[in-house]
């Protein structure tokens, strides 16, 4: 990782207010990783009440340091102190039984076991040794009720969408009497109106004094409940600023020690040719009712909606992930409907999960296996017959270049890449081979800032190169600022198809809605 | 699984409705009744209590050694030691009981406790070494077990030299492999017992649920709070007191220590956890399924031998069953997804 | 042609290997008054040996006019499925159970309780300890072991010059393996023969192939090889192959086509036989008698004799071997 | 293994070069150096050319299995049934050649064709149903491969009655199983011709990638164009072409062919593969080490026997090097990260 010569001052408290005692204190804390120094000599402050933002890229340490908090990982050296005393958090129940509690990023759920027992999963409630499960249930029940997710306590995980999986993960987080709420990129995968229930429990905790640690890369969250901000960087203790006064152009300096002038670029559209066309599509599970829209070459198409609005759903059913009940996908004219992956690969149709862990990538093989495999009959990965194991490796170095790789290592296993760097790799496969339909559900899970850029202006290049780009996703910045049209989706079917200027947060949350009204 | 406590209301056609019993069910009861049906069709002494208390009894045993089994593929593991669990179970223990009622010939029932608590110690021995060589060390459950298997083995002939231990108070024959209360077997009494408690411990207490967590995803379980180390350690030595105690029943019946016992339990145990939808990916199963497995695999080799198929066929219709078990199991699947809309 | 009468040993008392024989002429029934129904429990059914029994107990059957199913639990370790394959036999009305034991004293409480029953049980080929077995047609692999050790000793009697002789009697805890050990180690105990492996296999061929590929290495100056019908006709192509032919001599302790082959070609130098075939066959006219209540020989077993090249084409095969091309017989009379 | 194709330069202190070193082998081939020098010590015979070479034709059978069962071990599967596979093969095979041998007995070569030839379609056989159980009834292999490898037995014996088959043409062991050019034996050049093949296959064809890719994540691989059910086919109709060539092998070695060889194979291959590092969970595993494997576990069973190591020891030290040599593998994983940079 590159070193920035200037600092950027100590831990200058800039934040004047409320000078109560620290909840949570870390002095000096360094974690190694086999090879990595994750954090180097890192000091933190957490206050009762406060909601303390955690900054930085992908890959700054942001997850190391809270699963040290969270007792899930062991610090190499450094001190904690919880309500002034030291303490050594050396296991995820020890930490529990001190009320700090965690919302995972990459989850701790159980995937064959059931919403509820997933919940208190490590503290059921038993009587006589025996689990109460009258009571396991009631509890469910409750905590789903005033968090207000729409999720069934019987459930099985693993029937549940990513965005699902979050909210288990969070109500999780909630189950028992909390002193420090830690939530590492809670909103990575939800969609407004989670979001917003997610802000209102927040501020509930926090009235009632609690410290939350709030990781995430989305500036705009920032603003909205952040009171103090902690920017890490390459592992390393950069400042701590507050977050209503400081302006974002100077966070992400702070993160990136770069200046960026615009966080979405702009595109310059030039539709052409139809390239995708989806006429009356209905999916066997019934996640897509007669939906309808057209992707034409040199365009961004959005697609927003709720959780379960079936924007996904439409994608992979004309990648050939769904079963398709009616209604015809045609690509460049010809009918496609219901063929499957291989096939649309050929025609030049890609499809970007939003789960990689799930459906993406490969963690225990390296960056360089995951990022060919799409593509491994086409030079210059191979000539059909055989690897051509130099080309291969030639390409994916460039586009781990290009895609800013970190660390860049190609012969490294995903799973010890940071979230963000993960994603990276993910979207690298959908370059090794010429594709002009691409499908991105959720590009930028997890992804910091800076990447951000990189892969809209991946987009973007990708789109005035002539392709047409469908774009699903849960940030709605994403889809005001970069297509130019959107569709938005409400219980499967497409609510409204706005174009150009009309492409307005108003417009579209107004369609999000809509028939709860009616 | 998602529907099977709270089955959707409305208009159930009765093809539905069988779909759904078939769900909850599973395919094993289905197929024992399809079993049971053609063997009374092919013998009349199929279908007679005395053989029905037979294939009980017979069935215990690897039961048992299942319901052990069954615990190391909830935690995504294996054991294969399970046979050499037996064999050692059972040269130890006739061995202490055999010395132990040399030694005062008046009081048998002393030389019986000595013997099984000795034999299912040196039973269980053998699983804390899996246990701490797959929780401790994360050795592969397979290579681990296997291992053990071969020295557990080596050990048990070492002590018997290969020849069988008798000499064990004709009591504890009698009683432990013999015995009968009410027309019914004591070992399928004991059975019985074990299933119960196993049924408690996985369904009904938090240990229980922490098997299906590390087998289903062992970091959440970690993250989760979870000593997923002594989970793993507790999976291995459950399993082999489980078969231990099976290893002193079977002595029992056999009223010899044999060191050549169950060389075909591993594969037999596994496979009667596998018809009965257990994953061997792990955190998937369910006990009173395991059960039916291993009934279903004594009853189908008791019918067959009823039936008189030769035995060459005998082997290639079991292997087919187990395939068809497995198949229809997919069928299964198909219809959870088709009801959880 | 008929087998009898068959010159057998008679044990009496009986059941005891110890008490004193007598030689007598076995004449079995003509026919059976009734069509009987017999069980037989093998311990396996995959070999050419049990496949010589299965052959004499078939025959007989079908020249008594009995009705006979025969169960095979898989292998030596299988005795548990031994037992319940019985069971199941007892609870099929089986009248008498002709069996092939896989343990010594394993099957004592199950014997009991058939017998308990009213059922008797004949203990054929390999030994049942319980002195409820109604009559014995078997003679101990331990003196087959001892004949082949016999047969080695008197080559090289105590003070002619030491031969180095390597012995591989077969899976290690299995009955009738530790039983031969002990009759071979006794028979070479006082001679010049000099044990200097003992190598205990699964009876696979490419096991006892390699047992013996890795005994030849240990002992370049090996003089013989002594052990299962499996080794020895492993032991023939791997002689062959380094040239060994002449210097190591292989002898079996017991036979089977493939030793009667090797002895005729005179790859193998001899093998005792227990008339496998006609063991088979007086347990069945045992069976019978019993049944019908006529008198019959408690414990009778053919007369051990060794079969080398001298007397090969002379000796009565079909009394130690199954006919070529003779597929096993499950059932008789159904 | 991420630095295995590029070793970071820069001074490399001894220690850092050797642990490099271990990285980049593997444990195994450590173990072998080690195995060598004790039985060198412990027997005048073993490191002897005639010997070694012995070691290496004994190995054969076993490598051989061991690649084809590293396919459905990469894949996330197993095969049970490679024992099965081995005893049909060589059954067929041999009753093929023999019967083709007495028809015309003027022309031994055509009947070593037709025999092998049988003898390699009827193994293969056995892995297409396999291939279509795993692949489009979605059976678990475990199940898949036990039901068939039952069935295949039950078959073998029904040809045979357990009793080997003679009359193969005096050649066919001459050449297949004893033949050697310049000392070494004929077995060995197969294997190795095999080997090659295999690491081609699995390293420089994009088929090879998708074994790992099915087996890494089965979903991401089917994102990324990839037939899956071809894949999960080809992994077990590979398997057992591998396993039928090793068994037309061995029947010529044995000069019969046999029902009753192979038991042990299908847990042996499995090890030998797991102490390789290939992993049970599936995308994960190399071929060179695959054949270290193999080579290992006969080389320590040779060393042993050359020792005079008595039997019953034997099976305990097995079983111990066994463990040894996976907990050492540990170690390994965890000084590859420390090399990441
Ligand atoms: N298990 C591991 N093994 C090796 N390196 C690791 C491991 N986990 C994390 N790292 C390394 O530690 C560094 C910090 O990772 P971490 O996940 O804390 O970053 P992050 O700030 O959470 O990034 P993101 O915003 O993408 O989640 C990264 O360089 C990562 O590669
Ligand atoms: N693997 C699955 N099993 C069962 N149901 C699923 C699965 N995947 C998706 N669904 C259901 O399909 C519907 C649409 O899924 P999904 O939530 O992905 O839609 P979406 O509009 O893409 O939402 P988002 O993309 O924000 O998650 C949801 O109701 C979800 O519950
Ligand atoms: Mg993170
Ligand atoms: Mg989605």
């Amino acid at each position: 990782m590159t070193h920035h010569p200037e600092s950027d001052g100590g831990p200058s408290d800039r934040a004047a207010p409320l000078p109560a005692a620290p909840l949570l204190e870390l002095r000096g804390v360094s974690r190694r990783f086999p090879g990595v120094l994750a954090l180097d000599k890192v000091d933190f402050q957490l206050r009762p009440g406060e909601v303390h933002v955690l900054f930085g890229e992908n890959g700054a340490g942001k997850s190391t340091m809270i699963s040290m908090i969270a007792g899930a990982l062991r610090p190499s050296e450094g001190e904690f102190r919880f309500r002034g005393e030291p303490v050594e958090l050396n296991s995820v129940h020890h930490a529990r039984g001190l009320g700090i509690s965690a919302v995972f990023q990459e989850f701790s759920l159980v995937p064959q076991m059931t919403v509820e027992e997933n919940l208190f999963l490590g503290a059921e409630s038993t009587r006589l040794g025996l689990l109460d499960r009258r009571a396991l249930h009631d509890r469910a029940d409750a905590i789903l009720k005033r968090l207000g997710f729409p999720l069934r306590p019987r459930d099985r995980v693993l029937h549940l969408t990513r965005a699902e999986q979050q909210m288990v993960e969070i109500a999780k987080a909630f189950r028992s009497e909390l002193s420090v709420l830690i939530l590492d990129e809670p909103t990575a995968s939800l969609t407004e109106r989670e979001t917003a229930q997610l802000f209102k429990l927040i501020e509930q905790v926090k009235a009632q004094g609690v410290g939350v640690i709030y990781i995430t890369h989305r500036l705009s969250e920032i603003r909205r409940i952040g009171d103090r901000i902690t920017v890490l960087r390459d592992g390393r203790y950069v400042a701590t600023v507050d977050a209503q006064t400081t302006p974002e152009g100077e966070l992400v300096r702070l993160m990136t020690g770069r200046v960026y002038d615009e966080l979405f670029p702009k595109v310059r559209f030039k539709p052409g040719r139809e390239l995708l066309s989806v006429e009356r599509l209905t999916t066997a599970s019934g996640s897509v009712v007669e939906a309808s829209l057209s992707v034409c070459a040199g365009e961004i198409v959005g697609l927003a909606g709720l959780v379960g609005s079936g924007k996904s759903e439409v994608a992979r059913a004309c990648f050939g992930l769904e079963k398709i009940a009616e209604g015809h996908v045609r690509l460049k004219g010809e009918e496609v409907t219901g063929q499957g992956p291989k096939r649309m690969l050929k025609r030049g149709f890609f499809y970007v999960p939003p789960d990689r862990r799930d459906e993406g990538l490969m963690m225990m093989r390296p960056v360089r296996e995951n990022v060919s495999l799409p593509s491994l009959t086409l030079a210059p990965f191979g000539n059909g017959a055989l690897l051509d194991r130099r080309g291969e490796t030639d390409r994916v170095r460039r586009l781990a270049e290009q895609l800013n790789l970190q660390p860049p290592r190609i012969e490294r296993a995903v799973e010890a890449f940071s979230g963000g760097n993960q994603q990276k790799v993910l979207l690298a496969k959908s370059r090794t081979r010429p594709v002009q339909v691409f499908a991105f559900d959720e590009p930028t899970v997890g992804v910091d800032v800076g990447t951000r850029v990189a892969i809209y202006e991946f987009i973007r290049d990708l789109c005035e190169a002539g392709a047409g780009i469908l774009l699903i996703s849960s940030d709605l910045p994403e889809v005001l600022n970069l297509s130019n049209r959107a569709y938005v989706f409400y219980r499967g079917r497409v609510q409204a198809e706005l174009a150009g200027d009309e492409i307005t947060e108003e417009k579209v949350l107004s369609h999000f809605f809509e028939r709860d009204a009616a | 699984m998602a529907m099977l406590e709270q089955p959707t209301p409305g208009a159930a056609a009765p093809s539905l409705w069988l779909k759904r019993l078939f769900v909850r069910l599973g395919v094993l009861p289905f197929l024992l009744i399809v079993a049971v049906i053609v063997f009374t069709l092919m013998s009349d002494n199929f279908l007679t209590g005395r053989n029905l208390a037979n294939v009980a009894r017979q069935s215990v045993y690897l039961t048992i050694v299942s319901l052990g089994q069954m615990f190391a593929l909830l935690t995504g593991g294996f054991d294969l030691s399970v046979g050499t669990i037996l064999a050692l179970t059972s040269v130890v223990g006739a061995l202490a009981m055999a010395a132990a009622f040399g030694a005062m010939p008046d009081a048998p029932g002393l030389a019986i406790a000595i013997g099984c608590l000795a034999g299912i110690l040196a039973g269980t021995a053998i699983g804390l070494f899996n246990g701490v060589g797959v929780a401790i060390f994360n050795v592969s459950p397979f290579i681990m077990t296997l291992g053990m298997a071969s020295i557990g083995f080596g050990i048990a002939l070492f002590l018997t030299g290969g020849v069988p231990v008798y000499g064990m108070p004709q009591e504890f024959g009698d009683v432990f492999g013999f015995g009968a209360w009410f027309g019914i077997d004591v070992p399928v009494y004991v059975a019985a017992l074990l299933i119960v408690v196993v049924y408690l411990l996985v369904n009904w207490t938090p240990l229980g649920r922490y098997f299906y967590a590390v087998g289903g995803n062992i970091k959440a379980a970690r993250l989760s709070g979870i000593g997923t180390r002594t989970v793993l350690f507790a999976t291995y030595v459950i399993c082999a007191l489980l078969t231990a105690l099976g290893g002193m029943l079977l002595t029992a019946r056999l009223d010899t220590g044999e060191a050549n016992i169950g060389a075909s339990m591993p594969l037999e145990s596994i496979a009667a956890c596998v018809i009965a939808g257990v994953s061997l990916r792990g955190g998937v199963g369910r006990v009173e399924n395991v059960v039916l497995g291993a009934l279903f695999i004594n009853l189908v080799q008791n019918g067959m031998n009823l039936a008189r198929i030769e035995s060459y066929l005998q082997t290639v219709v079991l292997g087919v069953l187990l395939i068809l078990a497995v198949v229809a199991d997919q069928l299964r699947l198909r219809y959870i997804a088709d009801l959880k809309d | 042609a008929d087998w009898y009468p068959y010159t057998v040993e008679s044990w009496n008392p009986p059941f005891d290997m110890s008490s004193p024989r007598t030689t007598v002429d076995y004449v079995p029934l003509k026919k059976a008054d009734k069509p009987w129904q017999l069980c037989v429990s093998f311990p396996h059914m995959k070999d050419a040996y049990w496949l010589a029994v299965d052959y004499g107990i078939a025959d007989e059957a079908k020249a008594l006019g009995v009705k006979m199913h025969l169960v095979e639990a898989g292998g030596y370790t299988e005795l548990n499925k031994q037992i319940s394959q019985i069971e199941d036999c007892v609870a099929n009305g089986a009248q008498a159970v002709i069996i092939g034991a896989i343990s010594y004293d394993g099957l004592n409480n199950l014997v009991h309780e058939i017998h308990g029953k009213g059922i008797p049980v004949i203990d054929v080929i390999n030994g049942i300890s319980s002195k409820e077995i109604s009559a014995k047609s078997l003679v101990s692999f331990g003196e087959m072991g001892a004949k082949a050790g016999e047969y080695v000793a008197k080559l090289h009697p105590k003070g002619s010059k030491a031969v180095k002789v390597a012995w591989f009697p077969g899976p290690a805890g299995a009955g009738w393996v530790e039983a031969g050990n002990k009759g071979f180690m006794d028979a070479v105990k006082d001679s010049a023969v000099q044990v200097v492996e003992t190598k205990y296999g699964d009876t696979g061929k490419e096991v006892q192939s390699k047992l013996v590929e890795d005994t030849l290495q240990a002992h370049p100056d090996l003089d013989y090889i002594v052990g299962t019908a499996v080794t020895a006709e492993a032991a023939v192509p791997v002689l062959r192959s380094r040239g060994l032919s002449d210097q190591v001599k292989v002898v079996s302790y017991y036979f089977t086509p493939g030793v009667y082959q090797g002895i005729r070609r005179g790859q193998i130098l001899a093998a005792p036989t227990d008339s496998t075939v006609i063991q088979g066959r007086i347990a069945v006219d045992q069976a019978v008698r019993i049944l019908e209540g006529k008198d019959y020989i408690k414990h009778a077993g053919p007369k051990l004799y060794v079969i080398s090249k001298d007397n090969i084409n002379s000796f009565d095969r079909a009394a130690a071997l199954a006919p070529d091309g003779f597929t096993p017989v499950f059932s008789v009379g159904e």
